[in-house]
């Protein structure tokens, strides 16, 4: 008797907030059943080039959205449910979902591409390893993230021959726009002065990119153009000793302008900054953060947002490197 | 063509009555369990065998065992995933077979009890004071020893919160033989768990072995704490073993109804909770953790229980002593 | 006759449970009191309701005049202590000096010289920077004795002093409140031994919830009483009182 | 890299200092707490600190988002106050309703945690942002401390210190007798609502350096390596202090020069609480008077002269003038080696005499026999006399006494007994 006058309060509590009608979004949107093929992506980047290629045949959303982290990301409520929808799931690779229950429910997948991993199986040497783990950024060089759409292609057709022939001309039409990009991107950097040309963000996204742009034609070390305190995975335990390189970083290359990146706190970054600003080193903190994990998406632009998101990257470098 | 889960999109009600809906069906097999289900059962399982060890440590006032102890299984754990880490190197870090877990547990499990017994019995130190510095000193210990041996393979909430959203059906397995387990230790050796918690010296009498029955409850606690690190995490564990208990100590006195109804708290609080997260995502796009909604709809109820009680004292009589600690506070 | 204690139907409820119920009664000045029944009676509960330290339920008592907290001395139970606690025997004595120290007041010179008097009284003053987990139990219970005469009491107030001591201890103290007697102080002891009654006090309150007799210790240690107090036929009484504890504990529907 | 770099160098300044504070509010609070035998309230406080963190940030998060690095204010408010509360809720839980002390405190510790997953679980995707700054109270990161942070935490250690000294007095008698504090006219409520104030302070402090995980280990680790070696509570308080300084220093030097020198990062928070927890252990081990070891050593040292003395009187009590070895070795059980040392160094100490095969005492050593003979039978006439003990159980407790027994407690034992000359078994007791 005693034990249901605690649990009919209980069930009032709970219910006077819980009958309210379902609201729809664009997952509900995805999930219906519309005859288009389902792709499920784990970063932004990847989804931008998805639905590049898949144009009007293919409904493609992304699993880590907005300014989350994607190496520690982990699977949520409703997650599971996306994955069992997804015909195809595509995902970067090379370690970067190396959250325990991600990396479980990708492997497992029936039908899943990890671009990385592809471009590693055809191109070893293109891939940057940092003290024996690999790098996973392989977006922010333009050129090498173009080699990915092949495999996108190959993939899409697979799942819908019918519109094969469609996937290609896309395809190669989007690596046109994305080796252009390369080029002005190449072009760009290089107006910097060699001297200045040295970036420093808050954590190790940006290897790729220093090594295709900003390194001399022929430059061996190409590692100096570019460092970052916090490693690769951005909350990994921080020590006195990453602070005190970077700063010799900074005073050997004199470099006076340090990056924040949109989804890594800065409290690093400002360390160096009070730090190095009472050595005598005149450090500034660039005002417009840029883009490594993360992307501002805006609705229709379809595949342009990475491409105007390394073009903002390249902008806020030029200017605040250029001072 | 491909079942769509059938929760999706479902309010508080409805969730609640499409899984009584699809009770008998899953019975007869002829249906395939999905997510939600699978997390209810893992839960009302893990939530059986925490409650029945939650009734005795309170009993025997060791919670705060419980709670090193969950700790320092975490150490012996992430430590063995590191070495299976680094040996295999590359970017495939495989989970662990469950019996690596296991080996690692219990050496860390006896490890703590073992170090604590030391501290407390013969270096005279406090018996909290000692429980406290062991499992500090280990935790710090396997910190340092991820930080240097993988600087990226962070410990990330996952390992410390778990993650209820990510379950396999193997777990599934796993937590119903360790629920079995427990119960069947808990029909077999009843009483003398009942004669060790209430007056130890009496069962030393009996000729029952005090410090066998509590090393046994310690090595359930900790394949149960394995278990369910997995889902609930470290800390949320502790909440499933005393949490249930303490709901069950306001209204039941007599031990045997002690171990038969907080499993049941334990089991509805599941259900509320894992049907609340459901709510919240369908209803408002606000995916939460379902560990942390358990452990929510657990507090909610634990008050509710109290105001109800209106301030009756609970079952034990107060010695004369407590009796006047206790008027000091009116 | 003026009274050093009264108490006008004092009444103390724990959770409904009553430990003491309407007692009234006067006890002389000058006088060596015994608060005496059987265990659970609420002997420490009157003490302590004296102290303020216990609000009443209803009803009223009090030390009358002298009722500012330095003339009152408490001396609380032993067994209430743990004496493992980092401090030496002239720091416990000392003790009774702090109510009058302001904060960041440092202990003065006097408030030494006094404790070190009172050590000397109850014959500790070789003990004095002894660590107080190496005295035996008599020895704790005069330096507890020594931290209330530290405070320069008008009123001593002592709970089961003569709880697990040894005989020679008990001689002494009992020598040193007949001493302070004399000097014009009214002593009140919680007392469970009866046959020591007579010879060491000269007033008593018998009390077993509820008040049995308050007088000089012929008056009230009589036979009748005395079964009153500890006998069985208080079992109707004893019967009520315990159906009333299980009622407000809700195991009576 | 020599020490006082460490407090120059602008990047080391603000995580060593800001260590060194948090070592030293969480000494005196650690001390304070477990003097009240409630060592473990710093874990259910610390991990009760979860939500409070966690709102606090979103607060910042959605009405000064720009405010970035004054975060940690809302940090430490939200902090403080949900401590604040898990200290009423476990007070409420204990006096109202009875739960067990140590129940209460893991009720306390689970829930809070798990409602702060909860809210966390929620911000990770509404403020991500925000998110990161929360994940970093988990485990503390010391390295990115600045000034602002270093200011404020010394504010709030001096507030301690300031509190410590002030009532130290009134707080002695807290600790040591609650009641009889009462009764001499101690504000104790506001002492005690202080202490509980500058108890959840002092966690918030650690916080940034040591994280909300390993927090208890530092409130801990200080008071039981200072009780360990005084007896005096203002000496407890300056050890402990001193304590962990060290501590806090050393994890920060190690973590320092270990990074710099094998370029790997060794996280500065887990690192102190190591370095605390093992001079407890050593404290625990080899402190002087308490110290486990000293104790064995004692002990072994003890039985080693019970030994000796055994021989000593089986020597004087045998028929012969020369009493030979195997007599020694039938009487005292002994294996004949262990028997050989002895008597080998009680030669060299000079108590007697060996003769081919069969020893005989020195003069000093009939003395010293005698007298333990004396002790013995003394003590056989007390228990007999005083305690009535049957005669025949007098010899056993005898054997052991006669080794305890001080030269004050034998002029004791003469003067009760005024100088016996026979002992329960009609044997003469030798004189003084």
């Amino acid at each position: 008797m005693r034990f249901l006058k605690i649990l009919i309060p209980l069930v009032l509590l709970l219910c006077c907030f819980s009958c309210r009608t379902a609201t729809s979004n664009n997952i509900h949107y995805w999930m219906e059943d519309n005859g288009k093929i389902k792709v499920l992506t784990s970063i932004e980047m990847l989804n931008d080039l998805v639905i590049a290629i898949g144009k009007g045949h293919v409904d493609s959303i992304a699993l880590i959205v907005g300014n989350l982290d994607p190496h520690s990301y982990e699977l949520v409520k409703g997650d599971d449910e996306k994955f069992a929808r997804a015909d195809l799931v595509v995902c970067n690779g090379l370690g970067l979902e190396h959250g325990a229950s991600l990396m479980q429910t990708i492997n497992s997948h029936k039908n899943c591409l990890l671009v990385g991993e592809e471009i590693f199986n055809k191109a070893p040497e293109k891939i940057i390893i940092i003290n024996k783990t690999v790098d996973p950024h392989i977006w922010t060089d333009v050129s090498l993230w173009s080699e990915s759409i092949d495999f996108i292609v190959e993939r899409l057709s697979k799942l819908d021959p019918m519109h094969a022939e469609e996937f290609k001309q896309n395809g190669s039409l989007l690596k046109k726009d994305l080796l252009d990009t390369h080029q002005d991107l190449l072009n760009e950097m290089k107006a910097i002065p060699s001297e200045k040309r040295y970036l420093v963000t808050s954590h190790d996204a940006f290897n790729y990119f220093a090594k295709a742009y900003l390194s001399e034609r022929n430059e061996g070390d190409w590692h100096s153009r570019f460092s970052a305190p916090e490693g690769l995975a951005p909350d990994g335990q921080l020590s006195s000793s990453n602070i005190k390189s970077i700063i010799e970083h900074l005073k050997k290359f004199n470099i006076h302008v340090l990056f924040p990146e949109s989804n890594v706190s800065q409290s690093s970054i400002k360390k160096i900054i009070h730090a190095g600003n009472q050595m005598g080193l005149e450090l500034t903190i660039a005002t417009e953060p840029l883009y490594g994990d993360a992307m501002i998406v805006e609705e229709g632009m379809g595949g342009k947002n990475y491409i105007n998101m390394m073009k903002h990257n390249a902008e806020t470098i030029k200017k605040y490197l250029n001072l | 063509m491909l079942s769509l889960n059938p929760y999706w999109g479902v309010n508080f009600f409805g969730f609640l009555w499409t899984f009584i809906s699809r009770i008998p069906l899953l019975i007869s097999g002829n249906c395939q369990m999905v997510q939600d289900e699978l997390q209810i059962f893992v839960l009302s399982l893990m939530a059986i065998s925490c409650s029945l060890i939650g009734v005795v440590m309170m009993l025997k006032k060791t919670t705060m065992l419980a709670n090193s102890l969950s700790h320092t299984i975490l150490v012996g754990i992430v430590i063995a995933y590191l070495l299976s880490f680094s040996s295999q190197g590359g970017f495939h870090p495989f989970s662990l077979s469950i019996k690596t877990f296991i080996i690692a547990a219990l050496i860390s499990a006896l490890i703590t009890t073992f170090l604590s017994e030391f501290l407390t019995k013969s270096l005279k130190l406090q018996e909290d004071a000692s429980i406290g510095l062991v499992f500090t000193f280990l935790f710090s210990l396997g910190i340092v020893a991820v930080t240097v041996f993988s600087r990226n393979a962070h410990i990330g909430t996952e390992v410390v919160m778990g993650n209820v959203d990510a379950l396999v059906s193997k777990d599934l397995l796993w937590l119903l033989f360790i629920a079995a387990v427990n119960i069947s230790l808990f029909i077999l050796c009843y009483k003398e768990y009942l004669l060790t918690t209430f007056d130890p010296v009496f069962a030393k009498f009996m000729k029952i072995s005090t410090t066998f029955f509590s090393y046994l409850l310690m090595l359930q606690l900790s394949i149960t704490v394995i278990g369910s690190f997995r889902i609930v995490g470290v800390i949320m564990v502790l909440s499933y073993i005393i949490g249930p208990a303490l709901l069950a100590r306001l209204f039941f006195h007599q031990f045997t109804k002690l171990l038969l109804f907080a499993p049941l708290f334990g089991i509805v609080i599941s259900i509320i909770g894992v049907a609340l997260t459901r709510h919240f995502l369908s209803m408002y796009q606000m995916p939460l953790s379902t560990a942390g909604m358990c452990i929510a709809v657990l507090a909610v109820s634990y008050f509710l229980a109290l105001i109800i009680k209106k301030r009756k004292k609970s079952w034990q009589l107060p010695s004369l002593d407590q009796q006047d600690q206790s008027e000091k506070a009116l | 006759m003026n009274c050093i204690l009264e108490a006008q139907d004092l009444c103390i409820h724990y959770n409904k449970t009553p430990i003491l119920w309407d007692v009234s009664f006067k006890v002389p000045k000058h006088h060596m009191t015994a608060i005496v029944g059987p265990n659970g009676a609420g002997k420490s509960t009157l003490l302590k309701a004296s102290l303020q330290i216990i609000k009443p339920f209803s009803g009223s008592i009090s030390f009358g005049r002298c009722n500012s907290d330095n003339h009152i001395a408490y001396v609380p139970q032993k067994e209430s202590i743990d004496w493992d606690f980092p401090v030496s025997a002239l720091d416990v004595v000392l003790m009774g000096r702090y109510g009058r120290l302001k904060y960041f007041q440092r202990v003065k010179a006097a408030d030494k010289e006094a404790a070190m008097q009172a050590l000397q009284q109850v014959g500790m003053a070789s003990y004095s920077s002894r660590q107080i987990n190496q005295l035996s139990g008599g020895q704790q219970q005069r330096l507890f004795i020594a931290r209330a005469l530290v405070q320069k009491p008008d009123v001593l107030l002592l709970d089961e002093p003569f709880s697990g001591i040894d005989m020679a201890t008990e001689k002494l103290l009992i020598e040193l409140f007949i001493k302070l007697k004399n000097e014009g102080k009214s002593i009140f002891i919680v007392h469970h031994d009866l046959t020591t009654l007579d010879q060491y006090f000269d007033w008593v309150i018998l009390i077993n919830t509820r008040l049995i007799g308050c007088g000089p210790v012929k008056e009230v240690m009589t036979q009748e009483n005395i079964q009153k107090a500890y006998g069985n036929n208080l079992s109707l009484f004893e019967e009520a009182h315990h159906l009333s504890k299980k009622q407000a504990e809700g195991y009576i529907s | 890299m020599n020490v006082l770099e460490f407090f120059t160098d602008p990047i080391l300044r603000a995580p060593t200092i800001g260590c060194l504070l948090m070592g030293v509010s969480s000494s005196v609070m650690g001390v304070i707490s477990m003097l009240r035998k409630r060592s473990l309230i710093g874990e259910a406080l610390s991990h009760a600190t979860y939500p409070g963190v966690v709102l606090g940030v979103s607060f910042f998060g959605v009405f000064f988002p720009s405010y970035q690095d004054w975060s940690f204010l809302g940090v430490f408010l939200g902090a403080t106050l949900s401590s604040y509360l898990a200290i009423k809720v476990i007070h409420i839980l204990e006096t109202k309703y009875n739960v067990n002390s140590d129940a209460s405190l893991c009720f306390v510790l689970s829930t809070f945690f798990g409602i702060g997953l909860l809210f966390a679980s929620h911000i990770q995707f509404s403020l991500t942002f925000w998110y990161q700054k929360i994940q970093v109270y988990l485990y503390g990161q010391s390295a990115t401390m600045t000034d602002i942070h270093v200011i404020v935490y010394a504010f709030l250690t001096s507030l301690t210190l300031l509190f410590l000294i002030g009532c130290y007095n009134h707080l002695k008698v807290i600790l040591f007798n609650l009641e009889y504090a009462k009764t001499i006219g101690i504000k104790t409520n506001l002492i005690e609502g202080i202490s509980f104030f500058l108890f959840v302070v002092s966690i918030v402090i650690g916080l940034r350096s040591v994280g909300i995980v390993l927090m208890s280990g530092m409130l801990i680790a200080p008071a039981v390596f200072a009780r360990q070696f005084t007896e005096r509570l203002s000496t407890l308080f300056l050890l402990a202090i001193l304590m962990s300084l060290t501590s806090a220093f050393l994890g920060n030097y190690f973590s320092y020069t270990l990074s710099e020198k094998y370029l790997i990062t060794m996280p500065t928070g887990p690192l102190i609480v190591i370095i605390g927890t093992l001079l407890a252990f050593f404290a625990l081990l080899f402190a002087p008077k308490r110290g486990f070891i000293f104790r064995k050593v004692r002990i072994w040292n003890f039985k080693r002269k019970c030994i000796r003395e055994n021989i000593l009187k089986s020597i004087w009590k045998s028929p012969s003038q020369l009493t030979d070895f195997s007599y020694l070795r039938k009487n005292i059980g002994l294996s004949t080696w262990f028997l050989k040392r002895h008597l080998k160094k009680l030669e060299k100490e000079g108590w007697l005499r060996k003769e081919k095969n069969s020893f005989a005492l020195t003069c000093d050593g009939i003395k010293k026999s005698e007298r333990i003979v004396r002790l013995h039978r003394l003590w056989e006439v007390y228990l007999a006399e005083h305690l009535d003990v049957g005669v025949e159980k007098v010899h056993k407790n005898a054997e052991e006494m006669e080794h305890i027994i001080t030269p004050e407690l034998e002029k004791k034992l003469t003067k009760l007994l005024d100088n016996p000359t026979k002992d329960p078994h009609l044997q003469p007791i030798p004189k003084e």
